[in-house]
């Protein structure tokens, strides 16, 4: 039901794992995570988004301002691993261009300046 | 002979996955390939998500109604609610280069509906209706 | 503050799989395990093809009215139809040791909710209450 | 949406896969498939449940009436491959002390009377 959100943190980066359906009831919780890491000037963010089936701009909103946050201490912030119809969001708002988004995480590593 | 079926909640976000599981259902019975379906229940949820937000500024406890109609050509959907109108001029989706958080559902409903009208400050309250129409049979 | 959803639907076949979808989404919200949500699921369903095959007796432009309460202590379904009414004592299951095709549904909805309870020929038509109390809480 | 009925012929019985819900709507589909079977008197008819995530007692009144036919012929009618959920609506009518039920086509193959 709820969303179930784990926070990994690697060597070189931190993986911010989400598992449920991101929209107006559980993007709140996301929010949270997402700001307590960018507190922390955590310099690499990942946000795995394999077991997301859904997302809606109340999701998005919640992604653009963590980007924005890290953005701000020259931090990087990349999308991992995500399903066709939650890359569609991204897409339908041209915001895939904005985001860096990678096809998973060892693409996000060999392609980053990790 | 539209089929028609009707989703009743309350303005509570819980609520959307309710209601994004019956559109899903909905979208099946209107034939369209599985993307278009989970555009058209993003769709739903974006215009439900605004009612929440906006008409009924986080209220909890207020009536959303959604209609389903299966016409012979097209699939329309019909938000109802009784909240604060809005001056339809004024719903409108920010530029997309304006990066800044939200902003984003009125544009996601225009590209993915073919028609999206808002009848806003009506007798019997706020209708949203969304269009589109069916897939071709093969 | 129960929280409430209907769903209406016309009493034509291919419409329980969207009542099916939105009553497991309400079951999650009530927070019921997996397998108690395919069985709340089954009644409805039941409940449901009976007022289509009986009440209406298959004719498919016909309302059907679920709305599901979620109460403190328990999830409370009502369908609602203005169908043929029947004698509340003739609506039974039958023996289960007389193998016949038929006659499983009242015995499953029975089975599996807490309470069953017919309103047949009220002067707003046919109502059937079910209830299930929630889980407990960890 | 609607329901895929595929029939494969063996050279020791018919397995019938079924795919989607059976329910008030598709299990007329399942009751013509099973109906063809049994006019022919079909030795083995194993019905493979494998794929249907759901199922009502309207299929559950099928499958009894297409072992009905079956037993008039002495044919065998064994049901393979139910989920747990599809499980339970034969406990639930007792109905798993009246049908063969296999795990799988192999157990069913290994103890039958094939
Ligand atoms: N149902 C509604 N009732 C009232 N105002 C609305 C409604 N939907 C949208 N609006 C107005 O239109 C604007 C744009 O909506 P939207 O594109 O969804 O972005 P956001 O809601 O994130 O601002 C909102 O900020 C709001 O002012
Ligand atoms: N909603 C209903 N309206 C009228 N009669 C009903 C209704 N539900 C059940 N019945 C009656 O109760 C009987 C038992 O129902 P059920 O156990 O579902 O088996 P079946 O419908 O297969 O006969 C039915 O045959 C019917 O006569």
């Amino acid at each position: 039901m709820s969303l179930n959100i784990k926070v990994q943190t690697k060597d070189q980066y931190v993986l911010l794992n989400i598992e449920g359906d991101v929209d107006l009831y559980s993007s709140p919780d996301v929010r949270e995570a997402l700001l307590k890491l960018t507190k922390k000037k955590t310099p690499t963010i990942l946000v795995n988004l394999e077991k997301v089936p859904y997302m809606d701009s109340s999701g998005v909103a919640t992604l653009i301002e963590g980007l924005q946050q890290c953005n701000k201490y020259q931090g990087r912030f990349s999308l991992v691993s995500l399903r066709d119809n939650v890359r569609e969001v991204f897409e339908l708002t041209r915001l895939d261009k904005i985001f860096e988004i990678h096809k998973d995480v060892n693409e996000a590593l060999a392609n980053g300046s990790v | 002979m539209a089929k028609k079926i009707e989703v009743r909640i309350t303005s509570d976000p819980q609520m959307l996955s309710v209601l994004r599981a019956a559109i899903t259902q909905v979208g099946q019975l209107a034939g369209f390939a599985p993307m278009e379906i989970s555009k058209i229940v993003l769709a739903v949820d974006e215009a439900c998500s605004n009612i929440m937000r906006h008409a009924y500024k986080g209220k909890k406890n207020q009536p959303i109604i959604v209609t389903c109609k299966l016409k012979p050509t097209k699939l329309e959907i019909v938000m109802h609610d009784f909240g604060n109108s809005v001056d339809v001029e004024k719903i409108k989706s920010r530029k997309l280069n304006d990066l800044r958080p939200g902003g984003l559902g009125v544009h996601i409903m225009k590209s993915i509906m073919d028609r999206v009208i808002f009848k806003n400050g009506t007798d019997e309250g706020n209708f949203l209706i969304m269009q589109k129409a069916l897939p071709k049979r093969q």
